[in-house]
């Protein structure tokens, strides 16, 4: 097969791409390439070859075929850093390819290092057959901190909430007054706790279906440390419906410590906070069987959700529960909104914990977060004044590039 | 120590997540990988404590012939043989003729879909009963919801006004207000994301790191 | 070129037709042919989830890596065994009191690594690339669509300041920590507006996808999901009928049974 | 009669589930056929694959899962014949650990129809788990996130496979996308960093989320649910469905008219009872 492409080749040489550079990108991990060149006029694609030995040789196709109009390309030298941390320095070779210069097919049922031997053996023959660029060194630069724009506007934002929310903190414990706006929903989820107990019912307390993973969910485990405790202190039954079992084991740990705290500690039922199924309508199925079986009185949905939303929520209102719902996740508002008593939307979801808290530290943070988004919606008209005068440099102190 | 070390742990590992966004070195994001890597693993280690709990809370129900303890049994003794099929099945138990396909294909695929179809109902159901004009913000939700619904109907493509009109209402409706709201629950999440991460991390949130 | 059907195939279906109906019971009532169904899919999926964990995280990750010899897997093995201290306290109470703190080990790094990484992953996704694209060259839309522009849905000026001041008063109306004065309510009124208009819309937009679900089931009870000749061994339509009597039949004799008590009681 | 509208608002809801029933089955078992007009964002999606030269790979996410199935499967039929059709190779890939068993009977279907062959002219990659993490893998490198294919092959044995190292050496991705993770992950972790060209098919309730990125020029086609599905199949088949192949997403496109007016139809009634009975109460 090699001795075929010879033949091919030596026919068919094309003049291969010029002025080939190859650079480190900014504020990169130290993994990439990258490469520009100038269009070799009547190509039909480019090949990039890599060495890590030498200029010389031996040569790997790290990229393309690309085609004739691309002049641009960018290479990860190592796929795994921990077993093949990148070299010092990289040689490249650009090879222009011809209508009917043969692509590289790999045998069916080769072994890997058969494969990779044959593949040099291709970018060998490329070269000899002058279908190859002179090679350019190139050397990967890791960088300790992203200097860009973005990065650090989004680095100065968190200071200024952690900042601002630390101050705040500060002057609350030196005996500052701190405000805040009732909002209904959260005030329902303690009316929902009394109702419940005056009918003698259990509590449900869903929080979402995302795993840990999800920041919703953390806030949903900080709430219902708060809820705990409340329904602890009302000797209430509370039920939380889990659909991750990691999410079951914080939620065992946040009620048994919301018991401790209220100083029931031996009120904790552990059964009570289940392990459903972690198949999203299994775990529906399981929660509205809670509902319909053991009677909740009050429902509090307060995390991510998903299509579940809704079913849940019309169980919950044939059973006539006090239904109060919380997610940022904005598909899943509508129906909410629809089928719930209380929503709280987005934001709100956030502020559960702190406001049931009325740790007069926690709720001082929230306004680290109101000044924040003060600051933003300044930047929302500076920033669509300065774009409509012709200067995007707001947009690019919001702009993220490259990760 | 029962306390601090978590709190220390939680600290250090988070801020150490957070360096994950702006140190872009391969050697840091080697541990920024590991540690998620980790946290893969203790989620599914989890499941077995899921399993237990599962078992805790069924279990005596059934053995106490409770109240629905058929019903327990069921599930259980279903978990069992799912459990057994796909063990026994191993890397190939998803390929056609073992058990295990086909409990997925013919048991579990079934009842996931038609659970899921049941909103269907539901949303009839709950556009029924909520969608009443009682004041402006009802109305402005139920107009929304109508004229999204009409210009949605595929028939009504080919209608003079409906066809012409309402799409372009309903698509000025999703571009300018529903993205000003979506955008504004994205950034005041991300605010409150930003506000609830820093809080656990510095320790001012530990609920989650028990009571005694 | 049709592909006869095994029997198990065909049993397979009218098991699948039995199970769809005894779901859809639930739509009349909770009732024990939906209970057992309910049971089932919850048995049967976390065998499923457990056995896919098992092969696609747990084994490769841990296992294999333990087994090559890879020693920094001890860090995880050992999370995961602080994390198993939980149920110690069901067999050993003694020892479950004393270890059980252990597992908060486990949790606080979990909970610390991934609201670290979400922290600056909302940060960028949610807040820095929303704010930047809502600010609008409200020049370019003039020259582009002018001030309102009927053939691109409405684009122009006065979407574009549409957007910027919807998205602000929505931004306000979550504003805590002070009381809304005049000014601010007639804000925080607007943006309540503007999220009633937005999930007004995205509820209506909904409907479509969820009637498509149901119909995917109808698809599968009526046998159009099959081409003609796999319809003629499997008979769907037969198969439906004669489930839909049994469950029917089952929430007859179920009703009865309930109200009997009832009468005497 | 105002006790009849009374008794009206209040009406169970099951009598609303029995009409709903009773508008999906009778246009599903009488079918009447009338044409439908094809959206912007699906023709640009069907001219993305349309544009595609003949021998070019694809990278297709295949991210659902049964329940999205009705809504999605018959945008993936359809999708795979055109590729196919035009001679483009497709390689399919899933983030959605409930994808393969649905993925895999569809893929080898399809492709023999269209006479193409495993490895060579199609292959799957499997399921990966993580989520965001992987797709991010997947933009870096996909031998390494996928070191063998679902059938245990290595990758580097795979034909189809050569050169193809990361999610940018394709000239189209086409996700189809159920929800998370999927298209919107795509976008914001691996579509800006190296400028990919997706095109998306999702449900109807991810559209709107999804439009804006199709707006902004994030994605190069977007299909919102079934009658996506419907629009893309009646652009593949002008002439009506080849022998033996069912057109899902337009036969259940009535069943959607008369949902959807059956659905308006409560909400307009129950509104005008609900005014009617206010009226005579105050």
């Amino acid at each position: 097969m090699i001795a075929l492409l010879f033949l091919a080749l030596s026919a068919q040489a094309a003049t291969p791409p010029t002025g080939l550079t190859v650079q480190a990108p900014p504020h990169d991990d130290g993994l990439d390439l990258d490469l520009a060149w100038t269009a070799a006029p009547g190509s039909a694609g480019t090949l990039v070859l890599r060495s890590e030995t030498g200029p010389d040789g031996p040569w790997l196709v790290s990229a393309g075929p690309l085609p004739p109009s691309t002049t641009t390309s960018s290479d990860r030298v190592s796929s795994d850093p921990r077993t093949h941390p990148p070299a010092e320095v990289y040689w490249y070779r650009l090879v222009s390819l011809d209508a009917d210069t043969p692509d590289f097919q790999a045998e069916v049922g080769a072994t890997e290092a058969a494969q990779a031997q044959a593949q040099a053996a291709y970018a060998q023959a490329l070269v000899q057959a002058g279908a190859a660029g002179p090679a350019v060194e190139g050397h990967p630069a890791a960088s300790w901190f992203n200097t860009s724009l973005g990065h650090l506007s989004l680095l100065s934002l968190i200071l200024a909430v952690g900042g601002l929310m630390l101050w705040f903190t500060d002057r609350a414990r030196k005996g500052a007054p701190t405000f805040i706006r009732r909002i209904p929903g959260i005030d329902a989820i303690e009316e929902g706790i009394g109702r419940a107990t005056e009918m003698g019912k259990p509590v449900l307390y869903v929080p979402g279906i995302d795993e840990l993973q999800d920041i919703q969910t953390i806030a949903s485990m900080l709430i219902l440390g708060q809820v705990s405790k409340t329904v602890a202190e009302y000797q209430t039954e509370l039920i939380v419906s889990c659909c991750i079992p990691m999410v079951r084991e914080v939620a065992d740990e946040v009620v048994r410590a919301g018991f401790y705290q209220a100083g029931y500690p031996d009120a904790y039922n552990p059964r009570n906070t289940r392990f459903i199924s972690s198949e999203q309508f299994a775990f529906t199925a399981g929660t509205n069987g809670i509902m319909l079986r053991e009677k909740p009185a009050t429902n509090i949905y307060l995390g991510r959700f998903f299509a579940e939303s809704l079913i849940l929520a019309e169980t919950g209102y044939v059973n006539r529960s006090i239904q109060i719902a919380g997610t940022a996740e904005a598909t899943q508002l509508p129906f909410f909104v629809a089928a719930c008593d209380y929503t709280l939307i987005g934001e709100e979801l956030f502020a559960v914990s702190a406001y049931l808290s009325r740790d007069p530290r926690l709720v001082s943070s929230l306004k680290a977060s109101d000044y924040v988004k003060v600051f933003i919606v300044v930047c929302l008209f500076v920033g669509t004044l300065a774009a409509t005068l012709g200067s995007d440099l707001l947009v690019r102190l919001f702009t993220i590039s490259g990760g | 120590m029962k306390r601090t070390i978590p709190l220390i742990i939680t600290l250090l590992v988070g801020l150490f997540m957070i360096g994950e966004f702006f140190i872009p070195h391969y050697r840091y994001r080697i541990w920024t990988a590991e540690f998620l890597e980790w946290g893969l693993i203790l989620a599914a280690a989890a499941f077995v404590l899921g399993l237990v709990n599962l078992v805790q809370v069924n279990l005596p129900k059934v053995l106490r012939r409770e109240e629905d303890w058929g019903y327990k049994l069921v599930m259980l003794l279903s978990l069992v043989l799912t459990l057994i099929a796909g063990f026994l099945g191993g890397d190939a138990r998803s390929e056609a003729g073992h058990l295990y396909h086909w409990i997925y294909d013919f048991v579990f695929v079934p009842l996931n879909a038609t659970m899921f179809a049941l909103l269907a109902f539901y949303i009839a159901s709950a556009a029924f009963r909520a969608f009443r004009a009682r004041n402006l913000e009802a109305a402005l939700l139920l107009t929304a919801a109508i004229l999204v619904m009409v210009a949605r109907v595929p028939a009504g493509e080919n209608l003079p006004v409906i066809g012409d009109i309402l799409p372009r209402i309903m698509n000025w409706i999703m571009d300018v207000p529903n993205t000003a709201a979506r955008r504004a629950i994205f950034i005041g999440a991300a605010l409150g994301a930003v506000a609830t991460g820093l809080r656990v991390i510095l320790g001012l949130e530990r609920s989650h790191l028990g009571a005694d | 070129m049709e592909v006869a059907l095994t029997s198990v195939d065909i049993a397979g279906a009218w098991v699948s037709i039995f199970l769809t109906l005894c779901i859809l019971s639930f739509l009349y009532a909770d009732n024990p042919i939906y209970k057992l169904a309910e049971h089932l899919f919850i048995g049967v999926s976390i065998g499923i989830s457990l056995t896919e964990t098992w092969y696609g995280v747990f084994r490769p990750n841990l296992v294999d890596k333990l087994l090559a010899g890879n020693l920094l897997s001890i860090v995880p093995l050992a999370m995961c065994l602080m994390l198993g201290m939980k149920v110690v306290g069901i067999f050993a109470p003694a020892a479950g009191k004393k270890l059980g703190w252990l597992a908060r080990i486990p949790i606080a790094f979990v909970v610390a690594a991934y609201a670290g990484v979400k922290l600056t992953g909302e940060a960028n996704a949610n807040l820095m690339t929303q704010v930047a694209q809502s600010m609008p060259d409200l020049h370019t839309l003039w020259i582009e669509h002018g001030l309102w522009d009927w053939s691109a849905d409405g684009a122009g000026v006065i979407s574009g300041i549409f957007l910027v001041v919807g998205l602000s008063a929505c931004l306000l109306h979550f504003y805590f920590s002070s009381p809304h004065g005049p000014a601010m309510r007639v804000v925080s009124r607007f943006g309540v507006l503007v999220l009633m208009l937005s999930f007004g819309a995205s509820f209506g937009y909904t409907v479509m996808g969820r009637i498509s679900l149901a119909i995917g089931r109808a698809q599968e009870l009526l046998g159009l999901d099959r081409s003609a000749a796999q319809a003629a061994q499997v008979h769907p339509r037969i198969a439906s009928v004669l489930s839909l009597v049994v469950v029917v039949l089952i929430l007859v004799i179920w009703r009865l049974r309930e109200r009997r008590p009832q009468a005497g009681a | 009669m105002l006790r009849l509208l009374q008794r009206f608002q209040a009406l169970d809801r099951r009598w609303v589930f029995l009409g709903m029933a009773i508008s999906i089955l009778v246009p599903l078992l009488y079918p009447v056929s009338f044409s439908f007009k094809v959206d912007e964002r699906v023709r640009s999606l069907y001219d993305a694959v349309e544009e595609l030269p003949a021998g070019s790979t694809v990278l297709v996410s295949a991210d659902f899962d049964p329940a999205s199935r009705p809504e999605l499967e018959p945008f993936f039929r359809a999708n795979l014949d055109h590729l196919f059709r035009k001679d483009v190779k497709v390689v399919v890939l899933s983030l959605w650990e409930y994808a393969p068993p649905l993925v895999v009977p569809i893929l080898d279907e399809i492709a023999t129809r269209d006479h193409k062959e495993y490895g060579k002219d199609y292959v799957f990659l499997g399921y990966k788990p993580g989520k965001e993490l992987a797709i991010k893998a997947i933009g870096e490198n996909i031998p390494k996130t996928f070191p063998t294919d679902s059938r245990g092959t290595p990758i580097g044995q795979i034909p189809i496979m050569q050169g193809f190292k990361q999610a940018r050496d394709f000239p189209l991705l086409i996700n189809v996308s159920a929800g998370f993770p999927g298209t919107r992950e795509y976008v914001l972790q691996i579509q800006g960093q190296y400028d990919l060209r997706i095109a998306s098919a999702c449900t109807a309730v991810s559209a709107p989320d999804y439009i804006p990125f199709y707006k902004a020029g994030q994605l190069v086609g977007l299909s919102g649910g079934m009658p996506g599905s419907a629009q893309y199949e009646k652009l593949v088949y002008p002439e009506g469905p080849p022998a033996g192949v069912r057109l899902l997403g337009m036969q259940a496109i009535n069943v959607l008219n008369l949902g959807h007016l059956y659905i308006i139809g409560l909400i307009v009634l129950g509104n005008l009872a609900f005014f009617l009975t206010r009226r005579v109460e105050t």
